[in-house]
């Protein structure tokens, strides 16, 4: 060992070395924040609960055959409606249940979805929906994905019931005029 | 040279078998180790695994090739982009599609941020399993901004499904790449403040240097791949060896060891960092703009044949075998998993060391569970 | 249709780049001639059974109970001295067995690869490559719990990923999705498969 | 010293009472310092929800280590299992009677004559301290073995060997502060230094050097918590503890350090002394009760503790047992002969 190398072990120069930087991030700004008052910002992209919008949606199952695991149970009928006269069959939509505890909110549904702007999204940056129940809490039918009975939306988010969009999450709530952003 | 016989002062004295693990704070993830002790001496180790086997193999029997994608995400699931890069490749590979420059700019973009967030994750625990508590804070500092990124591209943090066959599902958010660069430029500093705690600090290095040594012809042998390859002074990289994805238009060097333990892994992957960052930024530079999908039907069908891909993962050669028999979905789906290989040779590495030397050779092979047992 | 002609002229103009084309899979061609099966070929005489070659990546059939001098061969001879992968894949009823078990070689002074394919019946057993390569240990463990191929004279051939007392192979094409009855004391969940409150009448299966 | 009854049994008595409740207090406090210098060093924030700020942490511990089930595993050594803790806490406790904390006051004026604050002053203060503080490892060994458990048993023996193989140096370079001061009790070292004008900290530097080793690796803490080491043998020792056990296996570690922390002061900084105590220029530090001095010097030490956990990596055991024997101790023994020289050139023994 060089004579220097043999002097700066004498005088631990790398043990000061080491706690000098934890001297130093000491006194630096510290990075965790305080969860329940400060919640961390999600991005807009970022997939959280489920919104669904049954008017957009045309009951085509696509989103049922993306999904990798099958937890979309859809269930519809045929109506007979008068159009001007002709007599047309519209598919009504019964059933559109996801059994959310087995999602792993990887999105595959909300691309396959047609629909412009899609009827079934993730983008609503409500991650907050922890249940105690296995079974009965996490398992969403239809009317729930729009109420969200159980889930805590987002600070600044509203349901899909109160016209929540996919690229919208506050629901017009920041743009007055409330139009599609594509 | 293989480890030395093991020497044993009492040979007549009672082994003690200890079971470390499935559930060990130092065994990142359920690995469980049968360890034959001679007061602390490792007379002979082996590795116990399938605690976390899902069964992904079969899985990805029943699902369409881009039902696939997430179930990559979770086999390494430190690294979900180079698991998703792999598959898409290989199906792209099957298929004969070509992958327009910006979708594959992006993916080598997303690839180079999870070798960082990979590599980081090893330090932080690395070092604690040591006993250096403080790397594992800085350096999960470091990772959250990379997660954001992923965050703000693909919406989800660890378990990404960011690559589609055929291209990429969306573009760059705009003021991404700019995010992307400041992070990218501040990384050196962070890596270099890391070091000074690590690289000469007299107690790291007896703990690392000559620990777990493994020669290149050895392994070779045992078929390691990645950093425990590089750390023995093989210089064998897939992005340079088979470049995809444009790897060859971008210049970065392969770090190698020289006698193969601990220490010299420990300084393989940190300079791979230094690599990855110098990728990340010539990617930001060189971004062409264009489409982000190739022209690929909505349903994937390859033609009936089988097709080997591999890509450079954090942890080494991620292999995908695919036979495909026409259909939307495949008929055979293998995964060569470079955790899984690299720990076979734990017990070779491992023998006649003593029981802390076990946690930083698990720490320095860098496996992940999900990996191992898929 | 006029502006359309002038609007549209200088895509015309630019070539259609490849990502915008139907993509062009690559064809079978058999590989008899390829320098790599007709290396295997000088060295073993009668090894090479078929050889094929798919997106530059060579497959070279070698009878079962040769695989092991084929693969001595390999190693020392043409210095395939990385033995990157081994698996296999289930034909289910295939006349000429069922079984493809498959070794990628790897060779590092020009860096190329090489596919030895063999194929195995049910209940049949195959040499065992781990006196060649070390690593096909653990391989030919996973390939024997996968599928139930035995590998003989392996050091110790038992399960790898399931445990001990596991009775069946899940990837053999026949072993259904939902698993089997292990024995293993398994709770029952409340809800029916499909889960819900409501029992999942005709949804989506 | 009017009635010997108050003198020999109520004032010992509320002494004793005083020092108990603080060290158990500090002992506590210690852990909820530690744990905010640490994460403050992590750039985290560390415990801050009990009570505004997280300061009524300790007791919330204490609340909830009282409160939880006392699991005693199956085939222990059930009496063994159960007394081991004792054995390790207590004399961690005994070692508090002879530190030295300050100089004899009157209670700002309180009382009518000066009383010492320290409990007794005995002759052979060092050899006491050395002894007793050392008779802690039985409790980590026993309480090993008994646990029944792999990781106890060689965490237990882990500490054996270390305990003993640093034992040897630290007596060593305590050695050569005897031999600067003269005498073994801790107050006359003091005073020795309050003569000398000097701390023994400068002519001692390689002393006070190897003797704050030997301190760390003696209650089994930062760069060689091997027996405790949580990523090798999951706990160590006190693997199979929970509850007030554990409790007190941690009072002892944390009063142990306490106590090293303390020797240290008083062996090398200077108990209560004010830096450079006959300078007279330097009166104006007098202003400052000598218990502060001596318990800014404590807190010091106990922070550099702290700041070691938060920075160095473990050793191994046979790399500790090599530095102990191949390192520490040859260079306390040339030490001490360096000392004695200086000390016999520098006008002779006292």
């Amino acid at each position: 060992m060089s004579f220097w190398g043999f002097l700066a072990s004498v005088f631990q120069v790398d043990l000061l070395q080491g706690l000098s930087v934890t001297g130093k991030f000491f006194l630096h700004r510290k990075a965790t924040i305080q969860y329940p008052d400060v919640k961390p910002v999600p991005a807009d992209r970022f997939r959280g609960m489920f919104g669904f919008s049954e008017e957009r949606c045309i009951v085509c199952h696509n989103c049922a055959k993306a999904c990798p695991i099958e937890i979309i149970h859809i269930a519809d009928h045929f109506e007979e409606i008068e159009v001007e006269g002709k007599k047309k069959k519209k598919k009504v939509l019964d059933r559109y249940d996801i059994d959310v505890k087995r999602c792993m909110f990887c999105g595959l549904c909300e691309e396959a979805c047609p629909t412009e702007p899609v009827a079934i999204w993730l983008t609503t940056k409500s991650y907050e929906s922890a249940a105690y129940e296995r079974n009965e809490r996490l398992y969403f039918d239809k009317k729930r994905l729009q109420n969200w009975d159980g889930v805590e939306p987002y600070p600044g988010v509203v349901t899909p019931e109160k016209g929540q969009m996919p690229n919208d999450p506050s629901g017009g709530a920041a743009g007055k005029a409330g139009e599609q952003k594509s | 040279m293989t480890s030395p016989e093991v020497v044993r002062p009492f040979p007549d004295s009672e082994e003690m078998e200890v079971s470390f693990g499935p559930q060990h704070p130092a065994t990142h993830g359920v690995l469980r180790v049968m360890v034959k002790l001679d007061g602390e001496r490792i007379i002979d180790a082996k590795p116990i695994i399938g605690y976390l086997h899902r069964g992904t193999e079969k899985i990805f029997e029943t699902e369409t090739y881009n039902g696939t994608i997430p179930h990559t995400d979770r086999m390494d699931y430190t690294a979900a982009a180079t698991n998703n890069q792999g598959l898409v490749g290989a199906v792209e590979k099957l298929m004969g599609v070509t992958v327009p420059p910006r979708a594959a700019y992006i993916r080598m973009l997303l690839a180079e941020l999870q070798r960082l967030s990979s590599h980081i994750i090893w330090l932080g625990t690395h070092a604690l399993d040591i006993g250096a508590q403080s790397p594992f804070f800085y350096t999960f500092q470091e990772r959250e901004i990379i997660l954001d990124l992923y965050e703000e591209y693909c919406g989800a943090r660890l378990t990404l499904n960011c690559m589609r066959v055929g291209g990429q599902p969306f573009d760059l958010p705009e003021g991404w790449t700019g995010r992307c660069k400041a992070f990218v430029d501040q990384l050196p500093a962070r890596i270099a403040e890391w070091e000074r705690l690590l690289t000469n600090n007299r107690i790291w290095k007896k703990r690392t240097v000559d620990v777990g040594v493994i020669s290149a012809k050895d392994a070779i042998e045992w078929g390691l791949t990645g950093p425990p390859l590089r750390g023995s002074g093989v210089k064998w990289d897939i992005r340079k060896v088979f470049p995809y994805d444009h790897y060859n238009e971008v210049e970065f060097e392969i770090p190698i060891g020289a006698n193969g333990d601990t220490y010299d892994r420990y300084l393989v992957r940190v300079e791979e960092m230094r690599q990855s960052v110098r990728i990340v930024q010539q990617c930001l530079a060189k971004l062409p703009d264009g489409p982000v999908m190739a022209k690929v039907p909505k349903v994937i069908k390859p033609p009936k044949g089988e097709i080997y891909f591999s890509v450079e993962g954090p942890k080494g050669e991620l292999g995908y075998y695919i036979v495909s028999d026409g259909g939307t979905k495949p008929y055979r789906m293998h995964v060569r998993p470079a955790c899984f290989i690299n720990l076979q040779a734990l017990p070779e590495m491992v023998r006649g060391l003593l029981v802390a030397d076990l946690i930083a050779v698990i720490g320095t092979l860098d496996i992940v569970l999900g990996e191992i047992d898929r | 249709m006029g502006e359309q002609d002038k609007v549209a002229p200088q895509e015309q103009a630019a070539p259609k780049q490849p990502w915008e084309e139907k993509p062009v899979p690559p064809e079978l061609k058999d590989a008899r001639e390829h320098p790599l099966a007709k290396e295997i070929a000088a060295i073993l005489p009668d090894a090479v059974l078929e050889a094929f070659e798919l997106a530059g990546q060579v497959t070279v059939t070698v009878p079962r109970e040769r695989i092991v001098e084929v693969g001595r061969a390999c190693k020392d001879r043409l210095d395939y001295k990385f033995l990157v992968d081994l698996t296999a894949v289930d034909w289910k009823e295939r006349p000429e067995g069922r079984f493809d078990v498959v070794y990628w070689m790897h060779r590092f002074t020009d860096s190329a690869r090489l596919r030895l394919k063999i194929k195995v019946a049910d209940g049949v057993e195959v040499p065992s490559v781990t006196g060649v390569w070390k690593v096909a240990n653990w391989m030919e463990r996973e390939v024997f719990d996968m599928f139930g191929i035995y590998f003989a004279d392996h050091p110790n051939l038992e399960r790898i990923l399931t445990w001990e007392g596991f009775n069946g192979h899940p990837l053999r094409k026949d072993f259904p999705i939902q698993g089997i009855d292990t024995g293993a004391a398994v709770y029952p969940d409340v809800y029916p498969p499909g889960g819900g409150p409501v029992a999942g009448e005709g949804g989506e299966s | 010293m009017a009635n010997p009854w108050i003198a020999f049994l109520v004032v010992p008595l509320v002494k004793i009472v005083v020092i108990l409740v603080a060290v158990i207090l500090l002992a506590a406090y210690l852990s909820f310092f530690e744990r905010k210098i640490l994460a403050y060093m992590q750039i985290r924030i560390g415990p801050n929800r009990v009570f505004p700020r997280g300061w009524l942490q300790p007791i919330a511990d204490a609340l909830k280590l009282f409160s939880k089930e006392d699991i005693v595993p199956t085939r222990a050594e059930k009496l063994v299992y159960l007394l081991s803790p004792v054995i390790t806490t207590a004399p961690a406790l005994v070692v508090f009677s002879v530190v030295p904390f300050a100089s004899a006051t009157t209670l700002f004026g309180l009382l009518k004559e000066p009383v010492t604050p320290y409990l007794t002053d005995i002759n052979i203060g060092i050899l006491f301290i050395l002894g007793v503080s050392s008779v802690g490892v039985y409790g980590i060994i026993l309480g090993g073995w008994s646990s029944n458990n792999k990781f106890s048993l060689m965490g237990g023996l882990r500490s054996a060997a270390q305990l003993v193989s640093y034992e040897v140096p630290m007596g060593f370079s305590v050695v050569a502060v005897l031999l600067m001061a003269g005498s073994l009790s801790l107050v006359k070292i003091v005073e020795a230094q309050k003569q000398a004008g000097v701390w023994f900290f400068l002519p001692g530097i390689v002393a006070f050097f190897i003797y704050f080793v030997c301190g760390v690796a003696e209650t089994n803490r930062s760069p060689f918590d091997l027996p405790e080491a949580e990523s090798e043998l999951v706990a160590g020792f006190h693997t199979e503890y929970s509850g007030m056990k554990w409790a007190f296996y941690f009072l002892a570690e944390y009063a142990n350090m306490v106590v090293i922390s303390s020797v240290a002061t008083v062996l090398f900084f200077g108990g209560w002394l004010r830096p450079f105590p006959n300078v007279a220029a330097l009166a104006f530090l007098d202003v400052v009760p000598p218990f502060l001095w001596f318990a800014a010097k404590v807190g010091f030490f106990l922070f550099c503790y702290i700041w070691f956990r938060a920075t160095f990596p473990r050793y191994r055991f046979d790399q500790l047992m090599a530095l102990g024997w191949k390192v520490l101790l040859p260079v306390s023994l040339a030490n001490v002969m360096a000392v004695g020289l200086g000390v016999l050139l520098m006008g002779g023994a006292r």
